[in-house]
């Protein structure tokens, strides 16, 4: 019962590697976003305004709602190709 | 329609022609073949570039790619699709990325291929880091203007 | 750059394979190769076609096509280039056309191989003579539109 | 000492086979244009509308001048590709 988040390329340099989130600390709100999910992990540090994130591999924006079981990714502009 | 994520170097030519003899039920269907190959460069924006290191988010550029494929092929009535895509290690002249479309028409061939190759670059999550000959490494920030 | 005409089937997949490692020079210099391929369709406006016959008019065509290609390579930066065309009898599923170019972007690629299509579809001397399943022929009054 | 007519396609379906214009003939006139060579080859036949000219392998209009040695060419709107 948890939410997974991942962190890729600068964003793990950025924030550090992926983790677990206790989704009873999490349950204590009543509503959770990704914007949350970012809080949480990033303890004080400033999101970079370029951030994408995903929710369960579809990309969505900050306000979306997160649930337990989640997958939920931040990571830079892509620049595959 | 095939995607295809790759962790070795890949022969573009050699994968075409032998992804080709699978379609015979595709002879004679098909007028215009599009293809691009896109091709580890030794420089990048003013650097000399010595090995490069392309990190993807597995599961999720697997389910975009396949997206992006599905949506060119109805909207050009496309009658086969591939996509490969490198990921590790890559070194110059490695090739990276091969999109290839089959259709009746080579306008429909034309503009699916360029297609799936520009939301490729905007919505597939894979990440560059450069290795640069003074040994420092970097992530590329964003991607060169495709029209 | 080359042009080459040729009277006989040609595997365009083993052909760029051979052609690109004739290119060591350019290696690590680009980024992109776009690449287009004809080949017979076995029905054309509503007809089945059981062959083919390709006329061009020798030395204008190659000079066109030399022409076009020079243009293209000076518009859009191109290191290297090459057409191939078939004349005499096609059979369906056969090479018509490979038109390849090699280019730093994609974005660069991507319009020179279309537009070398274009102009050769518009300018270059060939003429198709398709032989229906009926038992008739006739030839090709125009082509499709590529735009 | 002679101009050289070429027909391709359905031009030559239409008009014959390629042929040798005797430039002594020809220079009676003070000036000979692609159509002229066309004329001569013709005679009553109308021409397509959509004919194209190439004088020496390059593209021309039909009032574009001919002269001895030059090789003519008439030929439909090209189909390969």
């Amino acid at each position: 019962m948890a939410i997974q988040v991942k962190f890729f390329a600068s964003m793990r340099d950025l924030i550090g590697d992926d983790r677990e989130l206790d989704a009873d600390i999490v349950q204590q709100q009543t509503l959770i976003t990704a914007d949350d999910v970012w809080n949480y992990c990033a303890q004080d540090k400033l999101r970079p305004a370029n951030v994408l994130i995903a929710v369960n591999m579809d990309y969505v924006d900050g306000q979306t709602e997160v649930k337990d079981g989640d997958e939920v990714a931040f990571f830079p502009p892509v620049t595959g190709g | 329609m095939s995607v295809i994520i790759l962790a070795q170097p890949f022969d573009p030519w050699q994968t075409l022609a032998e992804y080709q003899q699978k379609m015979p039920h595709l002879d004679g269907k098909y007028g215009a073949t599009a293809v691009f190959l896109g091709t580890m460069r030794d420089f990048n924006e003013g650097n000399n570039v010595s090995q490069m290191f392309l990190e993807h988010y597995s599961g999720m550029t697997e389910k975009h790619l396949e997206k992006i494929c599905t949506q060119a092929t109805e909207d050009y009535a496309l009658l086969e699709t591939l996509v490969i895509h490198r990921v590790g290690e890559i070194n110059p002249n490695d090739p990276i990325v091969l999109v290839a479309v089959w259709s009746s028409h080579r306008k429909e061939a034309f503009e699916a291929c360029r297609e799936i190759m520009e939301d490729l670059k905007s919505r597939a999550p894979f990440w560059k880091k450069e290795q640069l000959n003074s040994g420092e490494d970097r992530w590329v920030e964003k991607n060169t203007k495709g029209y």
